[in-house]
Order: structure tokens, then C-alpha cells, then sequence
């Protein structure tokens, strides 16, 4: 196609800033389209880590008590999110009570935030994968007051408070046995964890 | 494409809109819409745009012309559809090539970046049935193994051991292949294992790798028996190690083989 | 009735009923259920897609609702009620933007928007021009 | 044999559409160079490729042929017949093929228009070479990444476990598929929704393959837009439809008592809706005044863009939203096509401006073109904002990393005060003289509708509704329609005046003789009607939570509610938990039953919501939990809330009553330059 000759020269400056302003401009928004493919849109840090533990009180499953978490302060906590109608949370669950088990000795305290469910169907998740040892509590959220302060997103979700009480990990879906034994043993040895 | 032929167009559109707008305005004028002031100054805008556009006309030659060039394509009737004969034959081949070209370069994309067939993960695509459907089904033909086991594989992968179990353990009455039966065997040894029965778990699981050696979820859960509840990691290890050589394994259950992978290295270097 | 005494009765009416719908307008009120809603419709649930947790029925949308009523009855301030929620949630649990360095485009675009429009619409205010543009002369 | 057939289909509409373009593009130059027999062919073989590949797809899903992979992953034996249809376009791949049938049928409706011409027009045959490329690259899709009629080469017991791509492949067909998604089959207002959608969102195709054809030939004037003015129109109210019933399907089914979120899906949807609103008004400025010959084509093109940035946002999984499919490789091929339309036909436009900018006409702004300015202004705004509000988190958080949350309340606090603007320049913009305006023309002509529209709002105020965005709104939705009411009443008794019959016989015949006007104006009710309706429910509605135990009585909004009783029943795909709940208000009693449905594989339950509709609004019951004895519930009040519905649907078909009314040929002096006067 040939520029007819209506086209005066003096216009053609102009035409070609423009053209080169809309492939950059378009450019530009391509690349950040193309930045997004392949991300969870869902996925979000947590601005706790840093912080220190929420001092909440919940009861305790199956009337023990209620339960401060910064009655904790001095143990290293992870805390678990979790419910009976969780998928992953099954998955995850054989890696909590084996870290509970290990690390029993070592001063690490692994909380149980039970999320949205009921004491029936929990005992009954608990007595088919095993409860952990005393070192394992598990507090009842019924309000979700508990899932609130942690800025819960869904379950599973695991956070981790080392022994001055300060939040310093979060892991979001199930955890594994191994990412739970190095995020542990980093925090035991004083680390920051890395995820 | 030179500007003769578009020119009389758009003067045509011009004096189109000036007659229009000269016709308009004595309308509104006669609604008492626009006082007669506004009315003549802009009828003497419309008037004199009007005499430009046919001073314009006038001056441009080509516009009879046009006429005439158009009228001379007409009569070149043997010329119609020149190019388009090329066109429809050439578009036709070319399309025929590239839709074989297209077809398999799409085969060869596709088949990498998805898992294996093999995987357990790939099962669970037939998300979205309800398992009371399935049962249903399942139910309704008591005798296909192949529904039942798929119902039976869904509840495993979801975790649900409870409601799986059963359906593996009447399935094994079923006719299966090789393949369906040391997975069902395999499965039900690692549901043996997660309620505690280790050794009947192994059994199981060894039953299941007798049948097909390389049932490789078999190895895993071999592997992870061995290194868990046998706390054997010296056998532990060759059979995670195998299977963490496997390509195609999922994301999830890659980390879960190379922690206990990591788990089983501990367990041979410090005993 | 003389047509004067109409055109001023009608006015009357007409400024009556406008004064009726202002001062209505202006006396209109706002209870404390009303903010608590109004904040609720400010924090997005985090379980949920685009909603936020006062459209929500799911249980951790109405927890959140629960908190914000306990903040509001604590005598927090709007501010300090999201803020609550920022420190916990991220910004991405806020749906109403604060005005901060990396807003700032988003409430300067609109606000640039509108002023190219009317600057566009002032320029083609012109007289009308009956003469033909040399260009399309040409 | 499904898979063959359809995927022949794909590839004679792809070979079609290469064949129409290459003509098209050969003959917008040298039209005589073009034979009409080969345009014919290849369209006709568009058609015939795109309806064997949808009719493939339909008669598979209807026949159960497993042997198709996409029939044996979305689709079962046991679905309802309306949603075995439905789950053609309810997936990712079937729903390039609805979008391809569509497609394929504007195209066809606009060769058939060309043959009014006796001579090969060099425009027309442009446009539909701009249509086959863009045919070519939506079957390209379907050949390709997005292939629907992948067969299943090994079947697991439910579903697919492996596919190929090659159509003769041995298959192995499943015996059973596991069914559309739970949530789609839900109602069906969602098997009409997407197509109302995308009959709207494909037909903006038209007066953009005319718009680019104009461009290419560096042709200016309104002959464009005249030509496409009936496409636009239907693409609109069929858009406009498509909206609606997208939000009267959330306020049903999702039972949130909502209709609109601004999700970014719904968001994408109202982005083409507007501009497209823009450029209806602002073609009608040019046809009527030569004026904004550059904006068209801008709007045009952004219009057409938008439709490809909303399929793009909804199919590439790359935002969080309801409306979402999982992640595709359809995401990148979208975007690389808006990068092409984007950059292609802007810098078409910048190669081109010098030929169609038109020069400036405006006499005054205080006119009718002043007003339409106004509206575009308004519009075009409002558009940028909803995109800007949609893309900002993603782009802050591509550049700083961190998130970014925009809602309801940012799209609110800027929409609410546009929407106040345009309801003031609907009301003011269909009676405004042309050129220019005398404060006592446009008094005279608003002085009535104004008192009518003071008065609703007192009237309001007196039943102690004291909100100012409920006055505003009713002030202002009454000020549109009795402004158009008087207009219709002014003209018609002028008419009758003239012709000696009683008014009321003039009132059709007032509306017939100016189609495009008048079914403008109706369109114009309908948008006030919905205004009002959003204001009122929004602004007056009510909703509580509500515990309940059987038998026992809970007041709220004058409504007496008793749970009943609760009741359980196994469906085919889902066990239903329900309670009976008996609503009383002054002496009428309904029994509701709002529903929570439990699938499988979901956490979370999908609630049913049971509405009692009546004339003053709607009594809506959401059940929220059920168990231990007790009911939890949400009940929402919302006044008058069928007036959006009724609204929604009144402008839909508005736009249609400018088509299909025909005016009477007596008056039609140039029937093409008359027909414009919208």
C-alpha cells in the first residue's frame, strides 16, 4: 500500500512517534501479562513474620482447658491450621506428629488450630491418624477469632514462632516432613528460616 | 491507492451533511428551537460550505473520470475473478500443508509438558463427578471393575482411606489387569501401613511388585514403609533413589520423595 | 386564576418540593450497623473471590464481620479497624485502595482522564468552519 | 467419527477463512479482480466448516461419543438434556467453538448484505476479508491449542486419561464421563448466559472489520458506520442481555443477595458495554453532524480490543475470579492476538488520521453534539476507570512486588457519580436542539419532568427513605423517563393535531416513524428503570443473620419467618440440604426453601437461595448452615429490585426495536439517510 499523496511530509514525524509510543505501550503491557502467567493469583505472603505471637486464649479439644498461646513463650510453636474436611491436611498430618515425636525434646510445641470444623469429626480424623504426643495441642477455633489474628487464608496453612514468641515463617498448603525438619531445625539453631 | 478516487466520495459526504444541515436548521427555526440570529449565522456557514465542496468538485477532473475507470473495470469482464482463481487454488494447498504441519507440530508440543499416563495424579482429572455419582454407578454395576476401582482410586487420592479400602478389597474379587491389580494390592498394603499394620503392609506392597515390577508407586511405598515404619533406611534408600529418578513424577509428591529421600541418607549415615 | 398567579404558584410548588428532597437528602441518617456494614464492604474475604466479607456467608467472611462489629464497638476508627486487618492480611485484604506512593497512578490515571477529555472537547469548541481544511483539498 | 467430522470442520473453516481473507484483502483494492462466485464459495464453506465442527460437537455431546476426549471430560450419560447442550460452550475448548459459530454467522449475514450491491464493493468485501482473518485465527485455535475434538486414545473408568490430537486416532472411549462442573448445571439461566455474551462480544467484530477496511482504503465519511449500524445494535443488546442475565444469575444462584461484584470477569464484560455504548452515541454525531470521524474509529477499535482483553482475562487463569477457567495455553495465544489487533490497527490509525479526522463542526457546547460529547466524555472515562481498577493490582504487583487490593468501594465511589452525570445527560441530551440550545427551549421542554421528578423524590423522602443516593436516584430516573414521556407526548399529539386522530392512536405511530430515536429513548427507560432499581435495593434494602430453631418466629422487615422443618434429598449429582421456612407479611403466607447443596470434592457447600418476588421487592432467604436442630440464615429485603431486571431487559430490547421496526415507506425520502436519526 502506498502513502497516498494527501500525506504531506511534515505529518510523518509525528505518525512514526506515535506508532513507536503504541508498540512500547503495548509492549509494555504485554510483558506484564506474560509476567502473571504461570502465578497463583492467590497467592499471598504473610506480613506477621516479624511479629510477635498473637496472644490469644482458645479452648482446648476435649476439655482440657483453655490455652494462651503466649503461655507457649519460650517453645519453639508451629502452628497448624487445619480441619477434618481438609484434604491436604490428611496428607500433611503424618509429618506433623512425626515432627512432634523428633523434635519433642528439643523444646518444640506443635499447635493444632482446628478451623471451621466440629470436636466430632476432628476425634474422629485424629483416633484414624494418631493424635501426636503431648507435645501436640489442639486448640478449638469456633468463631475463627483464632484464624482471624493469624490472617488465615485457607487450611492448611503452618506458621512458625520461635522461642521469644516472634513469628518467623509461614508455609501455605500442606507441609512436608522435610520442608517441616529444616524450617525447624533453622529455627532451633537460631537461623531465620529460609522457604 | 491514489487519493483521485476517494475524493469525490468524501466531498459527496460533505455536501450530503451541508444540504442536510441547511434543511435542518429552516426545520428548527420553524419549531422555535434557534432564533433567526444564530440561524443566519450559521446558515451563512452551511452556504458557503456548500460552495467550497462544489468550487472543490469543479475543480477536481478526476471525478468524471472515475466514472469512466470504473466503468471500463466493468467492461473488462474476462478480468473478474483473475486473481482470485490464483488465490483459492494457492490458499487451498498452502492450507492443506500447513494443516498437517499444524497436526503434528501440535502432538509433539503436547505431549511434553504433560505427565505421564502413569501418574496417580492424572486420575484425579476426571474431577468435578460426585462420588455419589460414582457410587451410584458403581453400585448399579456391581461386576465392572473398572468403575469400581476408579471410584476406589479417587477416595485413596483424596485421602479418603476409610471409604477406599472397602472398594479395593472387592475389587481384588473382580477380573483386573496386572497392572490395576498390583496397584490395588500396593494401595491397599499403604492404607495397611497409615493404620499401623507394618507388616502386612509389606506383604501387601511386595505381593503388589511380584505382579508388575514396575508398578513404581509400589517402590514408593515400599520405600517409604521400609524407611518409616520398618526404619530400615538402608532398604529404603535404592527404592526411593529409583524412584526419584523417575521423570514425570508430580510437583507435590517430588518434594515428599526427596524429603524422605533426605530422611533415608540420615538414617545410613548415622544409624 | 390569572396566568401570573399560576406561574407563581407552580414555582412555589416546584422550589417546595425541592427543598423537601434537599433538606430530606441532607437529614438522612447514618446508624452504627450502617458502618459496621460500610467497613465490612471495604476488607475482601480472603476465603472467597472478589467478595468482600459483607457479602460473604461463608464462615470465615462472617468471623472477620464479627471482629470488625467488636472493633467498631471498641470505639476504633475506620482506620484503625483496616488497619487491623492490613497488619494481619497484607494490603491485598483491603479493597478500597489508600492513596500511597503506589496508588498513586491509580487515582491520578482516572483524574488525568477526565482532564485530557475536556481539554479534547474545549478544543473542538470552535467557531464553525465553512471553509475547507487545506488538507483534505489538497 | 465425531472427532473426524468435527475436526474436518475445523479445518474447512480454517482453509475458508484463509480463502476469504486473501480475496478480501486482494479485492478492498481491486474489487474486479475478486469474482463473487469464489467470495460466495468461501463463505458458504466458512459456514459449512463452522456449523459441522458445532453441530459435531452438540450431536457428540448428545450421543454420549466418549470417543471425543472434551465430551469425555465434561460431560455423563446422566446429564439433563439442557446441559449436555450447555457443556458445548460450558469449557474452555467447546467455548472457542460457540465463539466460532458465531463468528462464522455475522460473517455470513454480512456477504449476504453485500449482495445488495451490484457491483463487488471494495469496502464491504475489505470488512469480510478483516473477518476471515480473524475467523483464521479463532479456528487456528481450535486446530491447534485449543482442539475439542481431541480423541481419547486411553480411557480411564470415568473420563479420559490420554488424547491425541490426530482426529483418526484409534479411540478408546470411557464408559462414563464425570459430568459438567456442579456449579454450571446449578440453573440454567447459565446455559443462555454465554451465548447471550458472546453474540455480543463477536458482533463488535463487524463494525471493526469495517472500520479497518475503511482505514486500509483511507476512506472517510459515515458510509461505514451506516453500513454496520444493525450489527452494532444487535452485538449491543445482546451484550447488554448478556449482562443482565449474568447478574440476575449471581443474585439467584450465588446467594450472596448480590448481582454485581465488579469481578474482574464481570468487569470485562462492562468495559466493551460502555465503550460500545460511546460509540453508538458518537456514531450518531457523525452521521448527523460529520463530527468525532477520528473517536470512531478509536472507539471501534477499543471496543473490539476489549472483547479480546475480556476472553483473554477470563481464559488465562492470570486473576483470581469466580468466573475464571484453570490455566490454558490459550492464555499466551490471546495475548499475543491483542498485541497484534493493538498494535496493527492504532498504528493503522496513526498511518491514516491525516485521510478521516473530520473537521471540528461544533457550533456550541450547549447543544445536542454538546450533550453527546458530554456522554462520551462520561463513558469513555468510566470505561478507563473499570480497567484501570481491574489491571492495577496485577501491574503493582508485576512492578513493586507487592499486593494490591481494588474493590467494590473504589469502583463505587467513582462509578456513583458518573452514573448521576449520565442519567443527567440522558435526560437532557435527547431534547436538546441540535447546533444550539436556548435555555428557554431546553427549560420549556424539562420544566414538567422536573416537577414529576421533585415530586417522586419528596414522595420518597416522605416515606422516610432519607438517603441521598436513594433521592438522587429516584429524582433523577423519573427526570429521564417523564423528560422522554413528555417528548413522546408532545410529538404524538402534534401528529394527531395534524392529522385529526385521537392521541393515544398517535403514539405508535410517533415511535415507528423515527425507529432509531425512539428505540433509543426506550433504551434510555431501561436504563433508568435499572438506576432506580439499584438505588432503591441497594440503598433501602435490609439483611439480618438469623438463627433458628423449628418452630420458632423471628421478625424482620414487617416479614413473620418460621423454620418449619428441614428436609434431605439425594440428587443425581448432589445430596441437598434444605429447610422449610414459612414467611408471613400482612396476612400472605409462602413457604420457602432455601437449599445448600453438598458435591463432592468441595469444602465449602453452594447455597441455593429461595426468593418470595412480589411488586414491592423481594424477600430472600439464604441458607447459610443447617445442623444440631438449627438453621442459620441470611435474609436480605430488597425493595423493588425487579425494576433492575425489568430495566436490563427493557434496554436490551430496545436496541433491537430500532432494527425491527420498520418505519412506513411512505415516509421514507432516502430511506438509508433517514434511518440514521437516532
Amino acid at each position: 500500500m502506498t502513502e497516498p499523496e494527501a500525506a504531506t511530509p511534515r505529518k510523518r514525524p509525528w505518525m512514526w512517534v506515535s506508532i513507536v509510543a503504541i508498540v512500547f505501550g503495548v509492549g509494555a503491557m504485554v510483558l506484564v501479562f506474560s509476567s502473571r502467567f504461570g502465578v497463583d493469583p492467590r497467592l499471598v505472603d504473610s506480613p506477621l513474620i516479624g511479629e510477635p505471637v498473637p496472644a490469644i486464649e482458645l479452648e482446648q479439644l476435649n476439655g482440657q482447658g483453655p490455652l494462651a498461646l503466649t503461655d507457649l513463650q519460650g517453645e519453639v510453636l508451629v502452628i497448624n491450621f487445619w480441619a477434618s474436611w481438609c484434604f491436604p491436611c490428611r496428607g500433611e498430618h503424618p509429618a506433623l506428629t512425626a515432627a512432634a515425636r523428633d523434635y519433642r525434646d528439643q523444646g518444640v510445641t506443635i499447635v493444632g488450630m482446628i478451623y471451621q470444623d466440629q470436636p466430632g469429626p476432628v476425634n474422629a480424623f485424629l483416633d484414624e491418624l494418631g493424635r501426636g504426643g503431648d507435645n501436640y495441642r489442639y486448640l478449638l477455633d469456633p468463631n475463627s477469632r483464632g484464624a482471624v489474628e493469624f490472617g488465615v487464608f485457607g487450611v492448611p496453612e503452618t506458621y512458625f514462632v520461635n522461642a521469644d514468641g516472634i513469628i518467623v515463617g509461614k508455609i501455605q498448603g500442606g507441609v512436608t516432613a522435610g520442608a517441616l525438619r529444616s524450617t525447624l531445625d533453622q529455627i532451633l539453631a537460631g537461623e531465620l528460616p529460609t522457604l | 491507492m491514489s487519493g483521485s478516487k476517494r475524493l469525490p466520495a468524501a466531498l459527496e459526504e460533505r455536501r450530503r451533511i451541508a444540504l442536510r444541515d441547511l434543511e435542518e436548521l429552516a426545520e428548527q427555526v420553524l419549531n422555535g428551537e434557534l432564533d433567526e440570529e444564530t440561524a443566519g449565522r450559521l446558515r451563512a456557514g452551511y452556504e458557503a460550505e456548500l460552495a467550497a465542496v462544489d468550487e472543490a468538485a469543479a475543480a477536481e477532473p478526476v471525478s468524471a473520470a472515475t466514472k469512466t475507470e470504473t466503468g471500463a473495470e466493468t467492461a473488462a469482464e474476462p478480468a473478474e475473478g483473475r486473481s482470485s482463481n490464483r488465490i483459492v487454488v494457492g490458499a487451498l494447498a498452502l492450507v492443506g500443508v500447513l494443516t498437517v504441519v499444524i497436526l503434528f507440530a501440535a502432538q509433539v508440543f503436547r505431549s511434553d509438558p504433560e505427565p505421564s499416563p502413569q501418574t496417580p495424579t492424572d486420575v484425579a482429572s476426571i474431577d468435578g463427578s460426585s462420588a455419589e455419582e460414582m457410587e451410584a454407578i458403581v453400585a448399579a454395576h456391581p461386576e465392572s471393575a473398572a468403575m469400581r476401582l476408579a471410584l476406589a482410586d479417587r477416595y485413596f487420592e483424596e485421602g479418603d482411606y476409610a471409604s477406599a479400602i472397602d472398594h479395593y478389597l472387592q475389587v481384588t474379587n473382580l477380573e483386573l489387569t496386572l497392572d490395576e491389580e498390583s496397584r490395588t494390592l500396593g494401595r491397599i498394603g499403604w492404607m495397611a501401613y497409615s493404620t499401623g499394620q507394618v507388616e502386612s503392609a509389606v506383604q501387601f506392597i511386595n505381593n503388589s511388585l511380584e505382579i508388575n515390577p514396575d508398578y513404581y508407586e509400589g517402590k514408593l511405598f515400599l520405600g517409604m514403609v521400609s524407611l518409616y515404619g520398618l526404619e530400615d533406611p538402608a532398604a529404603a534408600l535404592p527404592l526411593l533413589e529409583e524412584v526419584n529418578a523417575l521423570p514425570g513424577l508430580g510437583d507435590q509428591l517430588r518434594v515428599e520423595v526427596e524429603a524422605a529421600l533426605a530422611d533415608a541418607r540420615a538414617g545410613v549415615e548415622s544409624p | 386564576m390569572s396566568e401570573s398567579l399560576r406561574k407563581i404558584l407552580a414555582g412555589a410548588v416546584t422550589v417546595g418540593l425541592a427543598i423537601v428532597v434537599v433538606v430530606g437528602i441532607v437529614i438522612g441518617d447514618s446508624t452504627p450497623q450502617d458502618r459496621v456494614q460500610a467497613l465490612g464492604s471495604s476488607i475482601k474475604c480472603p476465603v472467597c473471590q472478589g467478595e468482600a466479607i459483607a457479602d460473604s456467608p461463608s464462615e470465615t467472611a462472617t468471623a472477620m464481620m464479627d471482629v470488625v462489629a467488636e472493633k467498631v464497638e471498641e470505639g476504633l476508627s475506620d482506620d484503625q479497624v483496616f488497619e487491623y486487618f492490613r497488619v494481619r492480611y497484607g494490603d491485598g485484604i483491603l479493597l478500597d485502595p489508600r492513596f500511597e506512593a503506589k496508588t498513586l497512578l491509580l487515582w491520578l490515571l482516572p483524574l488525568a482522564a477526565v482532564g485530557l477529555g475536556v481539554v479534547m472537547i474545549l478544543r473542538r469548541r470552535q467557531a464553525p468552519a465553512p471553509t475547507v481544511s487545506g488538507e483534505e483539498l489538497s | 467419527m465425531t472427532a473426524l467430522a468435527g475436526y474436518f470442520g475445523i479445518v474447512l473453516a480454517m482453509a475458508s477463512a484463509f480463502v476469504l481473507a486473501l480475496l478480501g484483502l486482494r479485492g478492498m483494492h481491486h474489487p474486479h479482480r475478486v469474482s463473487r462466485r469464489h467470495l460466495e464459495l468461501a463463505v458458504f464453506g466458512l459456514m459449512a466448516g463452522g456449523g459441522l465442527a458445532f453441530l459435531a460437537l452438540e450431536l457428540g455431546l448428545l450421543a454420549d461419543d466418549f470417543s471425543v476426549a472434551y465430551i469425555a471430560d465434561h460431560s455423563a450419560t446422566t446429564t439433563p438434556f439442557v446441559y449436555k447442550l450447555a457443556t458445548g460452550w460450558a469449557a474452555l475448548e467447546g467455548s472457542i467453538v460457540l465463539w466460532g459459530l458465531v463468528l462464522v454467522v455475522f460473517t455470513l449475514t454480512v456477504y449476504l448484505r453485500s449482495r445488495r450491491d451490484k457491483e463487488i464493493n471494495p469496502l464491504w468485501v475489505g470488512a469480510l476479508g478483516i473477518m476471515g482473518l480473524i475467523t483464521l485465527y479463532f479456528f487456528g485455535l481450535m486446530a491447534t491449542i485449543a482442539n475439542p475434538f481431541q480423541v481419547c486414545v486411553e480411557a480411564a473408568s470415568i473420563g479420559c486419561l490420554e488424547t491425541s490430537n490426530v482426529p483418526w486416532a484409534t479411540a478408546m472411549a470411557p464408559l462414563e464421563g464425570p459430568g459438567p462442573n456442579p456449579l454450571l448445571q446449578n440453573h440454567p439461566l447459565m446455559a443462555v448466559h454465554p451465548p447471550l455474551l458472546y453474540i455480543g462480544y463477536v458482533g463488535m467484530t463487524v463494525p471493526f472489520a469495517f472500520a479497518i477496511s475503511a482505514l486500509i482504503r483511507g476512506e472517510s465519511g459515515a458510509g461505514w458506520l451506516r453500513q454496520t449500524r444493525s450489527w452494532t445494535l444487535v452485538a449491543w443488546s445482546f451484550l447488554t442481555a448478556g449482562i443482565v442475565i449474568g447478574g440476575l444469575w449471581s443474585y439467584e444462584v450465588l446467594g450472596w443477595g448480590g448481582y454485581w461484584a465488579w469481578d474482574p470477569v464481570e468487569n470485562a464484560s462492562f468495559m466493551p458495554w460502555l465503550v460500545a455504548t460511546a460509540f453508538i452515541h458518537s456514531s450518531v454525531v457523525q452521521q448527523r453532524r460529520g463530527m468525532l470521524q477520528a473517536w470512531n474509529f478509536i472507539l471501534v477499535i477499543a471496543t473490539f480490543s476489549l472483547t479480546i482483553l475480556g476472553t483473554f482475562l477470563t481464559r488465562s487463569g492470570i486473576i483470581a475470579s469466580v468466573h475464571s477457567f484453570t490455566q490454558s495455553p490459550i492464555g499466551p495465544a490471546l495475548l499475543w492476538f491483542l498485541m497484534v489487533i493493538l498494535v496493527g490497527s492504532l498504528s493503522l490509525f496513526a498511518t491514516r488520521i491525516h485521510l478521516v479526522a473530520s473537521s471540528p463542526r461544533l457550533t456550541s457546547l450547549a447543544s445536542r453534539e454538546g450533550v453527546f460529547l458530554l456522554n462520551n466524555l462520561l463513558l469513555t472515562v468510566f470505561a478507563f476507570i473499570v480497567l484501570i481498577g481491574t489491571l492495577y493490582p496485577m501491574f503493582a504487583e508485576a512492578v513493586s512486588g507487592s499486593q494490591l487490593g481494588v474493590g467494590r468501594p473504589f469502583f463505587d465511589r467513582l462509578a456513583i457519580p458518573i452514573s448521576f452525570a449520565l442519567l443527567l445527560a440522558m435526560g437532557l441530551g435527547p431534547i436538546t436542539p441540535f447546533r444550539q440550545a436556548r435555555g428557554s427551549v431546553v427549560w420549556e421542554r424539562i420544566r414538567n419532568p422536573l416537577r414529576v421528578a421533585l415530586a417522586a423524590g419528596a414522595g420518597a423522602v416522605l416515606f422516610g427513605n432519607r438517603d441521598g443516593y436513594l433521592v438522587l436516584g429516584v429524582v433523577a430516573g423519573t427526570f429521564v423517563i417523564s423528560v422522554i414521556l413528555r417528548q413522546l407526548w408532545v410529538t404524538a399529539s402534534r401528529a394527531a393535531a395534524k392529522q385529526g386522530t385521537p392521541v393515544w392512536r398517535s403514539f405508535w405511530r410517533t415511535m415507528r416513524s423515527d425507529p432509531g430515536y425512539w428505540g433509543g429513548q426506550l433504551s434510555h427507560i431501561g436504563v433508568a428503570l435499572l438506576a432506580m432499581g439499584i438505588a432503591i435495593s441497594a440503598n433501602q434494602g435490609a439483611d439480618t443473620q438469623l438463627v433458628l430453631e423449628p418452630g420458632q418466629t423471628a421478625q424482620f422487615a414487617g416479614h413473620e419467618i418460621t423454620y418449619l422443618e428441614d428436609f434431605e434429598r439425594d440428587e443425581v449429582n448432589r445430596l441437598v440440604l434444605g429447610a422449610r421456612v414459612e414467611v408471613t407479611h400482612s396476612g400472605n403466607t409462602v413457604v420457602l426453601e432455601p437449599r445448600l447443596n453438598r458435591y463432592a470434592r468441595s469444602s465449602q457447600p453452594v447455597a441455593t437461595p429461595s426468593v418470595d418476588t412480589s411488586l414491592r421487592g423481594d424477600f430472600y432467604l439464604s441458607l447459610t448452615g443447617i445442623g444440631g436442630g438449627r438453621i442459620s440464615l441470611d435474609v436480605f429485603w430488597f425493595p423493588f429490585i425487579w425494576l433492575i431486571w425489568v430495566g436490563g431487559v427493557l434496554a436490551a430490547a430496545a436496541g433491537m426495536f430500532s432494527l425491527i421496526v420498520k418505519k412506513p415507506a411512505r415516509v421514507a425520502t432516502g430511506a438509508e439517510e433517514e434511518s440514521e436519526r437516532v
